[in-house]
């Protein structure tokens, strides 16, 4: 078997059983524990728990502007590459043929040459993303290893696959197979460390979202 | 049979000037990707060759491969290689037959000791100690063993022979091998494709006789100036695959106006060949131009690649069950990890209350 | 104009790419005036169209010499409008076997070999032999 | 009781004479108990961003790196992820995340206390919703199972504990009440055996700002209400709530809810005071274990109800004021809109503060802050945020709603020697009613 065979193959079933596994686990574990039920009585108006929750995980999607003179390059940069980190994902058409095989359903891609400007421009900010890391002082204080395997997990899938993209470093087969390898170990690391908040966010947004919303407050 | 003349000494016999080599050779270079300047030099080396014994040995095969050679596009030129060789033994075209045919291959290997070239298509069965395949009553392991111990190079025809094949594909019932898990240790070249593109082995052939070496070969034994680059890098719709342009299905819009075959499990960007530029029947078509995808031909292993029409970026296990078993494993963990923590909490709990009494 | 209009509008020019070739051959050209080394261009490998093929054709014209050659099938030789660049195709029974620009004085596969030479003086003289042993018999 | 410091030279309060051990573990009970969903979901999620250093006052007066709010967590968080967390078995198993060590809280005991005021500004600032300021709450217990808590809250907390209130003892309750009442010359209730509100008070009023009993008295009187203060559940302040310490926060909270009851109160009048307002407004049915069958109200709340209900009439005062919203009352607690009525009400041009609302800035004195001495260097800097606005804001008047504020915004005044008096808004409303 050779090493794209072996990606596509045992290595990205044993991946992705691992994701799903892990993930679960991760979830479950945390909303099975018991809640502490509120039981005082709610602000006059106030949504219903359900609606506070969902509203504040859009509501979270903007920052409140007086965070944003101290936090706009955390907020715009980290926006660069979500949104980077999307499109490469979601709209390259090679990755949406992988998506239907699992989900048994697509959509349309867009071109090559804008994926491909998307992916640079994505790499681009996850080196600034790092390099800001590594010289704030408060990053440098609160960063942990997980803060630096994720940033690692997340920037390997890009750069391998621009590289298979544009053909540089090696044979084409075997880049696919290290980019295939690459998201291999993404999504093994994926439920372990905090690339869980693509899930999380909703959880942990909704939760503070209840409480807020439930005594009136604003998020 | 021993070949004394020298080829430009035997085509002047026959009233062919020295331009045939030229031709020939410009022909080779061009096909080979060459330097121009390099003809002129394939040239001389050809004209002052010596004709070359060639064993043919088919083993676990369909004979497409013979076909493929018999059939090279321009017999004018190309049948030029013919008569630069000497085809000493080759159970299908050969003439004669049974006893007469195995006698002329032992006279050739006696005859040119240490300087014929064997050709093989096919497989070779290892299972059983071989007994699946045999000619002659001699089974295709010992006739390769057999035939090798002189020869001064083989030449691997074909996937069968290259990588197993379609008789190694799963589950390969007669253990089937590639001729380099048992060329020990002789010059090999690999010809792959399902079958080869003639050129590649006329052009090989000619290599190899007239500058007396083996051209640059890939990681797989692979001559370069042939699968160097992939279907996909030559291929005419790759403007379409930049473009994101597909087509989803065989008779849809997007088949018609000639859109990559990506979608439709085409296999062009990791399969290394030649079909793209020279292609096939004379430079007439290739499977891409008349509207179906790569198959991966000259691939190892591309019978067991998950199905032809299944695309490249899609997983080749069946995930469903893997992905099933690993939710409920998850979710069980999950719920597991919870009551643990549960009763760990009460635990500590109640050993705090103890401190408070 | 539509996404598949451009594409297929992509495929079709690539005008450039025959100016490119020019250019080296222009190349060549010079430096074969200057110091009589010869070069050649195979058009084998490069992915043309019959379009650029044509362009190429018609910017480079034909000059003073045109020959046919009859050896393992045909081949055609021209020099072009200007001169020391020529057109070499081979021909393996109708189609093109390969197709080259030469910058030389004259392309090697219009030159008679030497080596040729000895074998064709055995053939002239055997030929004259012939004719004369006929006259022989007939007087 | 012992003033110490950490191997860093961070100072730090020890109370009792248990051994390091005895603490840790006592420390990790306190942490253990206190991960129900909510905060077990919180600790998943932070991906170490550090937008929520951008919204604590303490890192931004200072600069420095360790007051950035997740930081503070730093024991909690780790505690969670061995005994807790869904791969805690895993972690305990492999030995991945270790216990917390006394040094490390040690070392966290003045993040936690000295430069937290609980004022939840970083919530709102973490873009995956952590409710970091609930947490560092939660923290807080196990510090105070540990005994390792800023000795002026310990002290609270015992005075608490002895007295019924940290300002003065239960028995002398009605007397403080009937001494303002006779100063100010307004009648009284105190210990109504039946009454339709109980009114509840904050230390500052029964220390500093006795006005405000006579004052709260006044409106009820004005209105014709049965009201009535009551010596077996007077105080809300809850320094339980604060301190971390759990049993004396659910004793106050049964002590205030029981009195109640006993009254036969339909609303209890929660003082001016913020953290009141979370432990009885919100907190309280925790820990009183069911629904709590009577109305719990600020005072700022029953003022904009009165106002705008139409019984009582003010005077316009007619001038322009800047409003200092206590944070548990506005961002954790949304009242933001019944302040600023009364205000309209009393005829003041409100001029908002530069971040205002749920986003204004922390007096920097909450959750025991202004009372834990150790930390006024802190305090006074984080101080200079609010006044910076207060006097970009150029009004006449500085009003608040709660008496810790004011006392800290007080105190801030002094340090810097700002001429700028802060108001209380239940004085501005019972100093201008409309006969």
């Amino acid at each position: 078997m050779d090493l794209l065979a072996f990606a596509r193959g045992p290595a990205l079933t044993f991946a992705t059983a691992i994701f799903v596994a892990g993930t679960l686990w991760r979830l479950v574990g945390v909303l099975a524990l018991p809640p502490w039920r509120d039981l005082s009585p709610a602000r006059e108006g106030a949504p219903p728990n359900w609606l506070g929750a969902i509203e504040t995980v859009f509501r979270k999607m903007i920052p409140h502007k007086t965070f944003l003179k101290a936090g706009m390059f955390t907020t715009v940069n980290g926006y660069v590459f979500h949104i980077g980190l999307a499109l490469c994902v979601f709209a390259f058409a090679p990755h949406i043929l992988f998506l239907k095989s699992l989900f048994g359903f697509s959509w349309p891609g867009l071109p090559n040459g804008f994926i491909f400007g998307v992916g640079a421009l994505t790499a681009a900010s996850l080196v600034a993303a790092l390099a800001y890391r590594l010289t704030s002082p408060v990053l440098k204080l609160i960063s942990r290893a997980d803060d630096y395997v994720s940033w690692l997990l997340t920037f390997l899938p890009v750069v391998t696959g621009l590289a298979a993209a544009s053909h540089i470093g090696a044979r084409y087969e075997m880049l696919l197979a290290l980019h295939v390898l690459s998201i291999c170990a993404f999504l093994i690391w994926f439920p372990f460390g905090k690339l869980m908040h693509a899930f999380l966010f909703v959880f942990s947004r909704g939760a503070t979202g209840a409480r807020f919303r439930h005594r009136g407050a604003q998020l | 049979m021993r070949h004394d003349e020298t080829l430009a000494a035997e085509m002047q016999r026959r009233g062919v000037s020295r331009r045939a080599f030229l031709k020939y050779a410009s022909y080779v270079a061009s096909l080979m990707a060459l330097p121009p300047s390099a003809a002129e030099a394939l040239a001389e080396g050809l004209a002052a060759a010596r004709r070359q014994s060639v064993i043919w040995l088919s083993f676990q095969e369909c004979t497409g491969c013979t076909e493929s050679i018999t059939r090279s596009h321009s017999p004018t030129l190309e049948n030029l290689m013919f008569d630069f060789i000497s085809l000493d033994y080759h159970h299908t075209l050969m003439a004669v037959s049974g006893q007469a045919a195995e006698q002329a291959r032992l006279e050739a290997m006696a005859a040119n000791k240490g300087k014929y070239i064997v050709v093989v298509d096919g497989s070779v069965p290892t299972k059983d100690g071989g007994v699946y395949s045999t000619i002659a009553g001699i089974s295709n392991l010992k006739m390769l063993e057999e035939t090798l111990r002189d020869a001064f190079a083989v030449v691997a025809v074909g996937s069968c022979a290259c990588f197993g094949g379609i008789p190694a594909a799963k589950p390969n019932p007669t253990g089937a091998v590639a001729i380099s898990e048992l060329a020990g240790g002789k010059p090999l070249i690999n010809i792959s494709g399902c079958p080869p593109i003639p050129e590649a082995m006329t052009g090989v052939l000619s290599y190899v006789l007239s500058f007396g070496k083996l051209p640059e070969l890939d990681h797989l034994g692979r001559p370069k100036a042939f699968f160097g680059e992939t279907i996909h890098d030559r291929c005419y719709r790759r403007p379409y695959y930049e473009r994101g342009l597909f087509a989803d299905g065989f008779d849809d819009h997007g088949a018609r106006q000639g859109y990559c075959l990506y979608k439709l499990g085409c296999k062009g960007p990791v399969t290394y060949n030649a079909c793209a530029t020279l292609k096939w029947n004379g430079g007439v078509s290739f499977p891409i131009q008349s509207g179906h995808g790569c198959l991966g031909c000259s691939e190892p292993d591309f019978w067991d690649q998950g199905g032809f029409y299944r695309p490249l970026p899609t997983p080749l296990g069946a995930m469903g069950p893997a992905l099933a078993g690993a939710a409920v494993a998850g979710a069980a963990l999950g719920v597991g990890a919870a009551l643990a923590a549960r009763s760990h909490q009460k635990t500590y709990l109640a050993a705090s209350e103890k401190e408070k009494d | 104009m539509s996404l598949a209009c451009e594409a297929k509008q992509m495929l079709e020019d690539d005008g450039a790419f025959v100016d490119a070739l020019l250019w080296e051959t222009h190349a060549r050209l010079a430096h074969f005036a200057e110091t009589g080394e010869i070069a050649s261009i195979d058009l084998g490998g490069l992915p043309m169209s019959g379009r650029d093929r044509e362009a190429l054709d018609s910017i480079l014209g034909r000059g003073e010499v045109s020959a046919a050659v009859e050896v393992a099938g045909r081949s055609e030789v021209w020099e072009t409008g200007f001169s020391s660049v020529w057109r070499v195709r081979h021909f393996g029974d109708g189609t093109i076997a390969a197709d080259l620009i030469e910058i030389t004085s004259c392309p090697s596969i219009l030159a008679a070999d030497r080596r040729d030479a000895d074998n064709a003086a055995r053939r002239l003289a055997e030929a004259l032999e012939a004719k004369l042993g006929n006259a022989e018999t007939l007087a | 009781m012992t003033a110490k410091t950490t191997v860093s030279g961070v100072a730090f309060d020890a109370q009792g004479d248990r051994n390091d051990t005895d603490r840790r573990d006592a420390a990790m009970q306190g942490f253990v108990r206190d991960f129900a969903r909510t905060a077990a979901i919180h600790m998943e999620s932070c991906v170490r961003c550090g937008m929520c250093a951008t919204a604590c006052q303490y890192y931004v007066t200072t600069g420095d790196p360790k007051y950035t709010p997740i930081n503070k967590l730093r024991p909690f968080e780790q505690a969670y992820h061995r005994h807790v967390g869904p791969f805690a078995p895993l972690y305990r198993l492999l030995g991945i995340k270790s216990n917390v060590s006394i040094d490390m809280l040690q070392e966290w005991e003045a993040l936690l206390y000295d430069a937290c005021s609980l004022c939840g500004r970083c919530t709102l600032a973490c873009p995956m919703g952590i409710d970091i300021s609930e947490l560092i709450k939660e923290a807080r217990h196990g510090m105070y199972k540990a005994g390792l808590v800023p000795d002026r809250l310990e002290l609270m907390d015992r005075t608490t504990k002895a007295w019924g209130s940290p300002a003065t003892p239960a028995d002398d309750f009605s007397d403080i009440i009937r001494e303002a009442g006779e100063e100010n010359g307004v009648p009284v209730n105190v210990d109504l055996p039946k009454a339709d509100y109980v009114v509840t008070t904050a230390p500052a009023e029964l220390t500093e700002h006795t006005k405000a009993l006579t004052d709260v008295a006044k409106i009820l009187n004005k209105i014709g209400a049965s009201w009535t203060y009551s010596s077996a559940g007077f105080e809300a302040s809850n320094i339980g709530y604060i301190n971390g310490d759990v049993e004396l926060q659910e004793k106050m909270t049964r002590k205030m809810i029981d009195n109640a009851i006993a009254v036969g109160a339909h609303t209890l009048i929660l003082p001016e005071c913020g953290h009141a307002y979370g432990a009885a407004r919100w907190e309280a049915s925790r820990w009183y274990g069911r629904e709590i069958p009577l109305r719990i109200i600020h005072m700022t709340e029953f003022l904009g109800e009165v106002v705008q209900s139409g019984k009582i009439k003010l005077k316009k005062i007619g001038e322009s004021t800047s409003f200092h919203d206590p944070c548990q009352l506005v961002r954790r607690g949304g009242v933001n809109d019944a302040p600023r009525a009364v205000l309209k009400a009393l005829g003041l041009e409100l001029k908002e503060l530069e971040d205002h609302g749920a986003l204004g800035w922390c007096c920097g004195g909450g959750g025991g802050v202004v009372s834990n001495t150790r930390a006024d260097p802190l305090r006074f800097k984080a101080f200079e945020l609010k006044r910076k606005q207060v006097e970009d804001a150029n009004a006449q008047h500085f009003v608040t709603a709660c008496g810790q504020c004011r006392i800290t915004l007080t105190l801030g005044a002094k340090h810097f020697k700002w001429d700028q008096k802060v108001e209380s808004l239940l004085e501005l409303v019972a100093d201008n009613l409309q006969d």
